[in-house]
């Protein structure tokens, strides 16, 4: 079974941290999974970054620059990632946009992500329905789970649609916005993820997008099972360095 | 073979709509109703006789005389320069404000490079009395200064791009996030035919006029409705989409696309994407476009802000693949000197973009009875200071 | 009462044509040609060509939907601003090439003030490959950059005039004595209703296309060829001219002409020569124009190079003088802020000439059913760092 | 008989100067007069400044600029003249342009002319046709002499209708230009006096423009009666001031 599938079953709220591989420094990769396992996250995403990443806030775009021109491409990746499973057993999710992978080949791509022990993928403009008609397959075959978004916006049908294709969990954008861009949740928010709750999807949910603080996981994570840090601790790293990641993790699970 | 688009959005293999979720909404709604919109005769009648009344169409086709001469051919010019606003992107922003309208949206964004999208948008909004927010790379707000302070005039915002290469894609990067962190009242006035389906195919449509006007004033010039060649600068592809548009499927009409080589096509700076491009995605559309091995966007160049741009709508990508339009590539300074040369032959100073397609001459050898169609597709009223300063006039 | 010019060259009082007689051979030979040679069946066919082919005329007559709302009335906006060029001026510039053509002339010289018709001029002679001086003052070539830079693009040359005001004023006196130094080739083109005749009545004829076209775009959006009102700004007058011609002699249309008062008509920095002008010779006609008690012609002021003249043609110093036109002052301050409102009410940044002829609504009240034809003689795109410092855009 | 009558009938080559009045100095007029006079000068064009002088090249232009400045008006003019009588007696022609004239008022104009004891009148602006038909009966009634000038591109019937109205000489210029700007006379220029000589007008012929030296003064004069001086003799002024106009005057009739 997936990794990501046995996390989902664990009784608890999930924390899943974003970051941008190959930033603040090309080689940090790995040091930043190792020590993120350590202190406890239960998932993590792998940002593969891309010069034009248009659904990112400022913070990420930046680091997703700074990563690239610190030499980071598809095949550094995957060479830093070869031998992550003999340390990490947490899943491990690449997020990236979708040209790079067609570029190296969707096949390949998926192969290479299931030799290197990962467990699935986010690919924010690879849209459901191109993703079902084109990719499923491959991707199946390689045993990676493709995670969908959903926003305030997504009408129940095609949640529903998503929810049917989906075999991980939904990763329920908080409000319509790209990364970085909140400031606590609102009662839209609340409410919005209470909605999605009492849709009882067979697919889990895990927020994702706003999410900076103790405070704001637990409210995202009343109602759903994890929530995703992106920008936020992209900030941390920039500002005290790979060395503190302990001390922004406990300021979330305080 | 078939040129133009198919129902589910692909011009051959390329098009599409490569969305984050955010959008979809957005692009949905769009997607359900353009055709629907564009089909009601009260949208039809505002949209024509604001062509008309608003921006002075029909645009003439001229012929130029001492152009002609020259090059011993009979060449024609489609006067989009003679638009309101200076160029061809306002029969798109025409089309778009009316479509924002009917949709319900009250806030327009937009992405320029040139300007004169920002410009024929900002111009739509305020005579409709809407919200404005241009995106503009740094370095075209530096270069197209009198494209800002129009801008400014007509009461648009224009926020600066500041990341990437600082030109039309960062700016479409930054309208496309403006367009996410706001998906219920605004619209997303694109200004080329590139983009997510239904946009190619929408902004098209529009600037088609100018295609369907080429046809009847040939007719009467020429007695014949078909040109031999049309030829266009191609940025994202909008003003050749028109002019090729009603020519698409007759393979009597030869058609040249003309893209910006900057300082060489191998020069490292350059915007050549029908060589240096490959499929890919950008901007939601799949596409050529010019990219490193590993699929980052390349920063292109090329002297017109206009033309800098590392794709090609996928309607030219397709008529490159196919065959269909032959595609020239054309250097600052061929450019350059074409535009000096129109300039002072006929009394036509055209934009910088548009000088590219009138520096095919020395690539491209015409009969002295075809009848070529160039597409002004704008005046050089905002390149004004490069002229001179490249030819220390 | 005849409103219109005389055979002899006058309108009521004013006119004439007080030239020395190293002129007299150049204005007798256009005198006694200009009617026969308009009246040919080839010059009319290869002007109208031009202007529809090359100019782009019509230009629309535009509804103006939003200002009509503001101020209660219905006004309509007869877009000069669309020609090629960007003004009313090039009317005149393509009769007066085909003129000079005719009358067996190489050389080209002109005057010009805000540049329009220092770049109509050059436009045609680039089309026609004539050889081009332009006289502008030197504080014009300041204020109106972009317009020299067109000229010099267009292969003009353009030498400033450094006496008196260094204005248009001083620009025409240059012109006339380059004229009178080269008799035999050149041909001036007076770029308004000025000059000793037949140039205000030349003018007059190549601008009454203007109203010409009103007529029967009026006919088709109202029923009926007449307006209540026809407005536009005075400068020379040549765009008020064409706008009113088809009118003049009709009293039921009313007719507004509007002069430029600078910092206030009486702060001794202004143009209004209505207000402040007497009888007397300027550029050889007898018309008004602002002078001290000695008959030495006064400095004028404008933030409008084009409007910054102290003398106006004679059509319009008879229409003053009879009551035909009522005229209408407008300061600096009340161009500007008229020309920011229509930038943002309708999406059309006019020339700042233009402006003073949109800023009449605080001194004028129309009725809610007066049909109001504003003559929209020119685009702002050569005032555009001017708006933007004014306002601090 | 007018002053200006008088002396054509005298058997020598005349030499005419013109000035604008007013300057170097405003009171410098009447002194200019007198050193001319007294130097052998036979007849003098006294210059009205004019704001707008459009038949004038850079030379006098700047003198009438100057004058403007230094306060001259046609008030002021009449007022330094008026005892001009008590120590000139050579012809002398008021030169300037019409519309300083007609506001002063023509009539006023031509009778202050008079008792100022001024002989003639050059309007440059004001066409021969106007004035036959509106002013000539006035000139006349104040006896005086309207000079009318003829260019290379006259016709010979303008020429011959300017000769019948005429009643003094007529101002032929030397080539089409305006004042100042030509340098020595070539075969167009002889022919052109020549010319106009072989066409034995009523009026003698006086040769203005481009005239600055004793060559071109001979030259000028050959065929015509007399010849016109101004840019030479202000750029004289400008440079070596009112007391050396002896130098000038004998520099040409050398
Ligand atoms: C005058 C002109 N021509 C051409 C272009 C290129 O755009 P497109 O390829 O969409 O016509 C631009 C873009 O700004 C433009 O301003
Ligand atoms: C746009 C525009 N309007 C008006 C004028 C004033 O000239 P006229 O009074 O001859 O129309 C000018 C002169 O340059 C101009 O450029």
């Amino acid at each position: 079974m997936n990794r990501i599938n046995q996390k989902l079953k664990e009784d608890k709220k999930l924390l899943s941290i974003y970051f941008s591989a190959g930033y603040p420094n090309l080689n940090d990769t790995v040091s930043i999974i190792e020590n993120l396992e350590k202190n406890g996250v239960d998932m993590i995403e792998i940002g593969l970054p891309f010069s034009d990443p248009l659904a990112d806030g400022p913070t990420i775009q930046a680091s997703s620059t700074e990563a690239l021109k610190n030499g980071m491409t598809t095949e550094v990746l995957f060479n830093q990632l070869k031998d992550i499973r003999k340390t990490v057993t947490i899943p491990l999710i690449i997020m990236g946009y979708f040209n790079p992978m067609l570029q190296y080949g969707v096949e390949a791509f998926c192969e290479k992500c299931q030799q290197t022990g990962i467990d699935g993928l986010i690919i924010p403009d690879l849209p459901v329905d191109v993703y079902n008609e084109r990719y499923k397959a491959t991707f199946e075959k390689y045993g990676l789970i493709n995670v969908f978004l959903i926003t305030p916006q997504t009408s129940i049908e095609r949640i529903n649609f998503i929810d049917s294709i989906s075999n991980g969990f939904i990763y329920m954008v908080s409000s319509a916005s790209v990364t970085g861009s909140s400031s606590g949740f609102g009662d839209e928010q609340t409410n919005y993820f209470k909605r999605i709750k009492n849709m009882k999807l067979k697919n889990p949910q895990i927020v994702g997008f706003g999410i900076n603080s103790n405070e704001t996981f637990n409210q995202a994570t009343l109602s759903a099972k994890g929530a995703i840090i992106g920008s936020a601790f992209i900030k941390h790293l920039s500002k005290k360095g790979v060395n503190t990641i302990h001390e922004f993790v406990s300021g979330i699970l305080r | 073979m078939k040129y133009n688009i198919s129902n589910n959005g692909y011009y051959g293999d390329f098009g599409g709509a490569y969305i984050p979720e955010m959008l979809y909404p957005n692009v949905e709604e769009l997607r359900q109703n353009y055709l629907k919109i564009m089909a009601e005769p009260s949208f039809k009648e505002e949209f024509n006789q604001l062509l008309k009344d608003y921006v002075g169409r029909p645009s003439p086709l001229y012929f130029a005389r001492r152009l002609s001469k020259k090059y011993n051919t009979k060449i024609y010019l489609k006067r989009e320069d003679l638009n309101h606003t200076g160029a061809h992107k306002v029969n798109n922003t025409i089309g778009q404000i009316l479509m924002a309208q009917r949709l319900g949206k009250t806030r327009i964004i937009a992405e320029t490079g040139a300007g004169q999208h920002g410009v024929a948008t900002a111009t739509v909004c305020a005579l409709m009395g809407m919200e404005c927010i241009v995106y503009m790379g740094e370095i075209d707000i530096a270069r197209q200064a009198p494209n800002v302070a129009r801008m400014k005039m007509l009461g648009a915002k224009v926020v600066p791009a500041l990341s990437g290469s600082r030109t039309l894609k960062d700016a479409t990067n930054e309208a496309i996030r403006d367009w996410i962190n706001n998906p219920i009242n605004t619209h997303y006035i694109i200004g080329s035919v590139v983009g997510p389906h239904p946009y190619p195919d929408m902004v098209a449509r529009f600037q088609a006029v100018v295609s369907e006007e080429i046809q009847w004033q040939l007719k009467e010039k020429e007695g014949k409705t078909t040109p031999d060649y049309v030829v266009a600068c191609v940025g994202g592809g909008s003003n050749a989409a028109g002019a090729f548009y009603h020519y698409l499927e007759n393979t009597n009409v030869k058609l040249i696309a003309v893209e910006a080589a900057g300082k060489g096509i191998h020069s490292g700076e350059s915007a050549a994407t029908s060589v240096l491009g490959r499929e890919g995605i950008i901007h939601g559309s799949k596409t050529l476009l010019m990219q490193t091995k590993d699929g980052q966007i390349t920063e292109p160049y090329s002297i017109s802000a206009g033309l800098d741009y590392p794709g090609v709508g996928p309607m030219h990508a397709h008529l490159y693949k196919t065959g269909r339009a032959e595609f020239i590539s054309i250097t600052d300074d061929e450019a350059m000197t074409a535009g000096l040369e129109l300039s002072q032959l006929e009394g036509i100073i055209p934009a910088i973009e548009t000088s590219h397609a009138f520096a095919i001459f020395d690539h491209k050898k015409f009969k002295a009875d075809d009848v070529v169609v160039i597409n002004l597709s704008g005046r050089g009223d905002k390149d004004l200071q490069n002229y001179i300063d490249y030819f220390k006039l």
